[in-house]
């Protein structure tokens, strides 16, 4: 724990880090989604918009494990009061959200090709919008307490949040077959095991350059954290001396 | 000290009056303008009621956030309960359980007007769904004043935190009348109530810095 | 939290408020470190410093309000803490206001009626305290740590917007304090009647 | 002066950049609260949409009523107003616009998004029949704000008593589809908020002493 | 309300505050009565008088903030209202805070850096409001009325809370304002710097 305690180490590692990154993960996407555009084969039902699956896939399964890197960051943040912790959580938090938002978006473009409209109150995109409404919950206390001068409080929110997530998700699951028949239910999993290989090649590069991407922001939005802190630090100590 | 505390919080509720009603006010509200938002229709009205008035009961939760705990922080009366060595877990408990008390009870007595006037859905069900309900959106509006207590624009940023932290309540409480409904109900209910206490004190006890 | 355990323990030995190489920051600054202070039963310190040198922000580490940044508080003694805030609601009769934090500190009636004496407050007390005056009010907060029975004071400027009368009061009243056991800590600008206060200067404290 | 009081209610509201977007989100979750409760059947949401969002508008007209005026009573503001020779009248009509700018705004923003998880609802009529009645609404909760904290005790009741004449609002409200629904609505409103200011400003003139 | 065209319309005929049988009552009781009063440019009251007097009562009424029981005011100067309640929101900035009320007063942020610098505040002008020292805050008050231009200065209790260099500050901007043919009145319990100004005790005339 210790050893990235440092910030001054941390950021000697995020420094050589973030542009390998970057590029790696430009790279993957770039390759994930020029196969998956226009070297792979429109899907046989739903015909060349299946290529949204391409951004729509990644997107989501970013937003959700953000969120979960977000409750980390946050509990190690409340438990070990680590300043990296919360610079962490707040680096993450706005890219999760942005993701989950890609999501929805892109899912919802997509479901007016394939359902014939934008939004369903299916489970699982119903979870997904309760997801960025805690996010954005959390992006709201968290810029409403560093314009008090910092606090706990949305370390406390994403923790409280991640205990509900799966409850969400099960009352959400619970609620939906209850009112609604399987008329028109996404079945992500037949999906992906039927997939074909190269439908599976592309989607696999992208997330896998999503995900690097995701880490290169992270890592770029934490050194600037760090930097302002510096700067409001010295500002700091110069009001401090002129008193 | 716990039930004094809440005997205190009660003394000072029924001085305000009008804190006590806006709830009910907004409850009563919000149920008379449904039929005249949806028509007629008195099947459709019979339908939405339950949905309605659960939405009313959590949004009527809310409307006391912004006075729920930020005055008691502003004024000096938590300080002067911690240096007492009060816990603040007690202190949350406190507030918890009479802000239910003024909230809940007002709207289950309200209960009885707010059915007539969506067509009287069967109300027993309804009435034990809230009892059994109403602490955790309590609960829950008490976390947010927590969290938001001492930042600006309180309101609606404790409503963007509970109301997706509400939606199981919300889903169990409509489904009340299902097989196991009420358990389920009853199981988030106890979740929520048990934690926010220790969450709310944890969010105090950062604001004190 | 509660203190009565440890108050109990070291009862026989002396027991005194003990200060050691105390550090305040607030906001990200240093105010002060390396502070100590050692007061025992009677005694009183008085805090002094130029406006924004850590006064009050002495007291709350001392009520155990604020986290120290660095070294270490040990205090056997309850607290009876009167700072700037009110913590009395507007529409409460004053008498019903002292009463209820009287309950909570396990006191009975007669030490709020004593209370209300001491600062001259028993003609008030009948009157909801939102249409008290500004000094009528202060001396409220005081008759509140007064009515507490606690052995330790943490006063933020007791003395601001008392009139003559009230000043002479508190002065009497913290003697009468010190003279039973207590202990008196008081952060003020001008001289408030304490007797032979230590004396605490913040400003030579300031490092940063 | 009246401008300045304005841009300095909407300063003091959107300091943050993120609370430009929260009331927006708020609408939002405040609207998407409605499927979960009377379910996601969607010809049933499609019929309850426009009583949901004007329940919405309630709320949030009503959530920060509390805090509208009593802090600027409390800390001293409208006192240094009114020894710069600012007429009470000009301060409550200042507020009544910044108020309503800060939640009925966000509503007409948001009304798109929640119209399509609400099944896409015809949103022209619903956005003028906002656009004209939310006023009202905001010149209601200010007139109850400045009731209760002017008034102590007893007296502030009567702040609530304000807050059923919402009620032909919200009925025309959803209601404008009709003919001549536009028109009462509209009539209803000028009534209102041309009243508002001068009441408020009593109220709170009376609370002076 | 606005009072710049009285202003401008006794301009010539040596403008003074003239109060007549000015007659105050609270809560149905009655503070004082037949109080009379003269104060012409340059001049300076100081109001004394015990707890509960009607020291700031008083102010209130020459601020017109509340209605007189009994006599009259004639006040041909504009007003800067300097009283125990801050009127500044703690997440704003101070000189944003004072800014905004110059601005109200038409005045520059010029008006407002000579006000920041009269009370020792331009170190504190970034900082929020909230974050202050009870004595800091004080200070943004005063200097809220410094800034305001205004030719009357309504003051309670302004030396409450200020460490020795802020009271001479006070002090000074008070000669400062007066030779500039301003006006002072302040409520207070002890000495606050003002030169021979005109006593006024509240006390002697209580009657009730
Ligand atoms: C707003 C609407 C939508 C949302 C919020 C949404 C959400 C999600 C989520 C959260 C996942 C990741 C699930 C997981 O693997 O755990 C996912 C995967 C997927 N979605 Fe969507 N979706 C939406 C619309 C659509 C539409 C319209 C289609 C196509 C008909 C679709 C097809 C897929 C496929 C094929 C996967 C990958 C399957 C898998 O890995 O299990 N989605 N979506
Ligand atoms: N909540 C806070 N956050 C950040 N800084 C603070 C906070 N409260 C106070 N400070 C700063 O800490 C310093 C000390 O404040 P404190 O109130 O202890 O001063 P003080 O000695 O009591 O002054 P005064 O004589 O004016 O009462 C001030 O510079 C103030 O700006
Ligand atoms: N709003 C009110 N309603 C009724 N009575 C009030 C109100 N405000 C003050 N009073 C009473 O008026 C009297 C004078 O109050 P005022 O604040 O003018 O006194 P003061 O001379 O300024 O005292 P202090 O030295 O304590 O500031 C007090 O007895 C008080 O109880
Ligand atoms: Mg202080
Ligand atoms: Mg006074």
């Amino acid at each position: 724990m210790h050893r990235f305690a440092n910030p001054a180490r941390f950021l000697r590692i995020a420094r050589v880090l973030t542009l390998p990154l970057t590029l790696l993960g430009l790279g993957l996407t770039a390759a994930g989604l020029w196969i998956g555009l226009f070297d792979s084969p429109p899907d046989y039902q739903q015909g060349e918009s299946v290529r949204i699956m391409y951004v729509h896939v990644p997107a989501a399964w970013l937003g959700s494990g953000g969120y979960l890197g977000l409750a980390v960051a946050s509990a190690v943040a409340l438990v070990w009061r680590h300043p990296l912790a919360e610079i962490a959580a707040r680096a993450i938090a706005p890219v999760g959200a942005a993701f989950t938002a890609i999501c929805l978006i892109s899912g919802a473009l997509w479901g007016k090709p394939t359902w014939g409209t934008y939004w369903v109150w299916d489970a699982r995109l119903t979870s997904m919008l309760v997801l960025l409404f805690l996010y954005l919950g959390y992006l709201a206390l968290s810029s409403a307490e560093a314009e008090r001068g910092g606090g706990k409080a949305a370390s406390i929110l994403a923790i409280v949040g991640v205990i509900n997530l799966p409850i969400i998700k099960y009352s959400v699951e619970w609620w939906n077959t209850l009112h609604q028949g399987s008329s028109i239910r996404l079945s992500g999993a037949g999906a992906s095991s039927s997939i074909a290989r190269e439908v599976l090649l592309p989607v696999l590069l992208s997330v896998a350059g999503f995900s690097l991407l995701f880490g290169a922001i992270v890592l770029m939005r934490m050194r600037a954290a760090l930097a302002q802190q510096a700067v409001a630090a010295r500002s700091r100590r110069i009001a401090a001396a002129y008193t | 000290m716990f039930w004094l505390l809440v005997r205190r919080d009660l003394a000072l509720a029924l001085r305000r009056p009008a804190a006590l009603a806006l709830p009910v006010v907004f409850f009563v509200l919000a149920a008379a303008l449904f039929p005249f938002a949806v028509g007629p229709d008195a099947k459709l009205l019979l339908a939405i009621a339950p949905g309605v008035l659960w939405v009313a009961a959590l949004l009527a939760a809310l409307l006391p956030v912004e006075t729920l705990v930020a005055p008691d922080v502003a004024d000096g009366t938590l300080d002067q309960l911690v240096t007492r060595g009060l816990a603040l877990e007690t202190f949350a408990a406190a507030r918890l359980v009479a802000h239910w008390l003024s909230f809940a009870l007002p709207l289950l007595v309200a209960l009885p007007v707010a059915g007539v006037l969506l067509g009287t859905p069967a109300l027993a069900p309804l009435a034990l769904g809230l009892l059994i309900g109403t602490p955790a959106l309590a609960a829950l509006a008490l976390l947010a004043a927590c969290l938001t207590a001492g930042l600006r624009g309180g309101g609606a940023l404790a409503g963007l935190i509970v109301l997706p932290l509400a939606l199981p309540v919300l889903i169990f409480g409509v489904g009340v009348g299902q097989p196991g409904g009420l358990q389920l109900l009853g199981a988030a209910t106890l979740v929520i109530v048990a934690v926010t206490p220790f969450a709310a004190a944890a969010a105090l006890r950062s604001g004190m810095e | 939290m509660r203190r009565e355990s440890g108050y109990a323990a070291t009862m026989n030995t002396a027991p005194a408020l003990i200060v050691e190489k105390l550090a305040c920051a607030r906001g990200g600054r240093l105010l002060f470190e390396g502070l100590g202070l050692r007061v025992e039963r009677g005694g009183a310190v008085q805090i002094e410093g130029r406006n924004g040198a850590g006064k009050s922000s002495l007291l709350r580490l001392l009520a155990g309000l604020l986290r120290p940044a660095g070294g270490r508080i040990d205090n056997p003694f309850r607290i009876g803490w009167a700072g700037h805030e009110l913590a009395l609601k507007p529409n409460m009769r004053l008498r019903d206001e002292l009463t209820h934090w009287a309950r909570l500190d396990g006191r009975d009636a007669a030490a709020v009626d004593a209370a209300l004496a001491a600062f001259d407050l028993l003609p008030l007390a009948e009157l909801p305290v939102g249409v008290l005056s500004s000094g009528q009010k202060h001396r409220a907060v005081l008759a509140r740590a007064h009515a507490s029975g606690a052995e330790l004071w943490l006063l933020d400027e007791p003395g601001v917007g008392l009139d003559a009368a009230s000043l002479e009061r508190l002065a009497a009243a913290m003697r009468a304090h010190r003279a039973a056991g207590g202990l008196v800590i008081a952060a003020t600008h001008g001289d408030i009647g304490l007797d032979a206060p230590q004396k605490l200067v913040l400003d030579q404290l300031v490092l940063a």
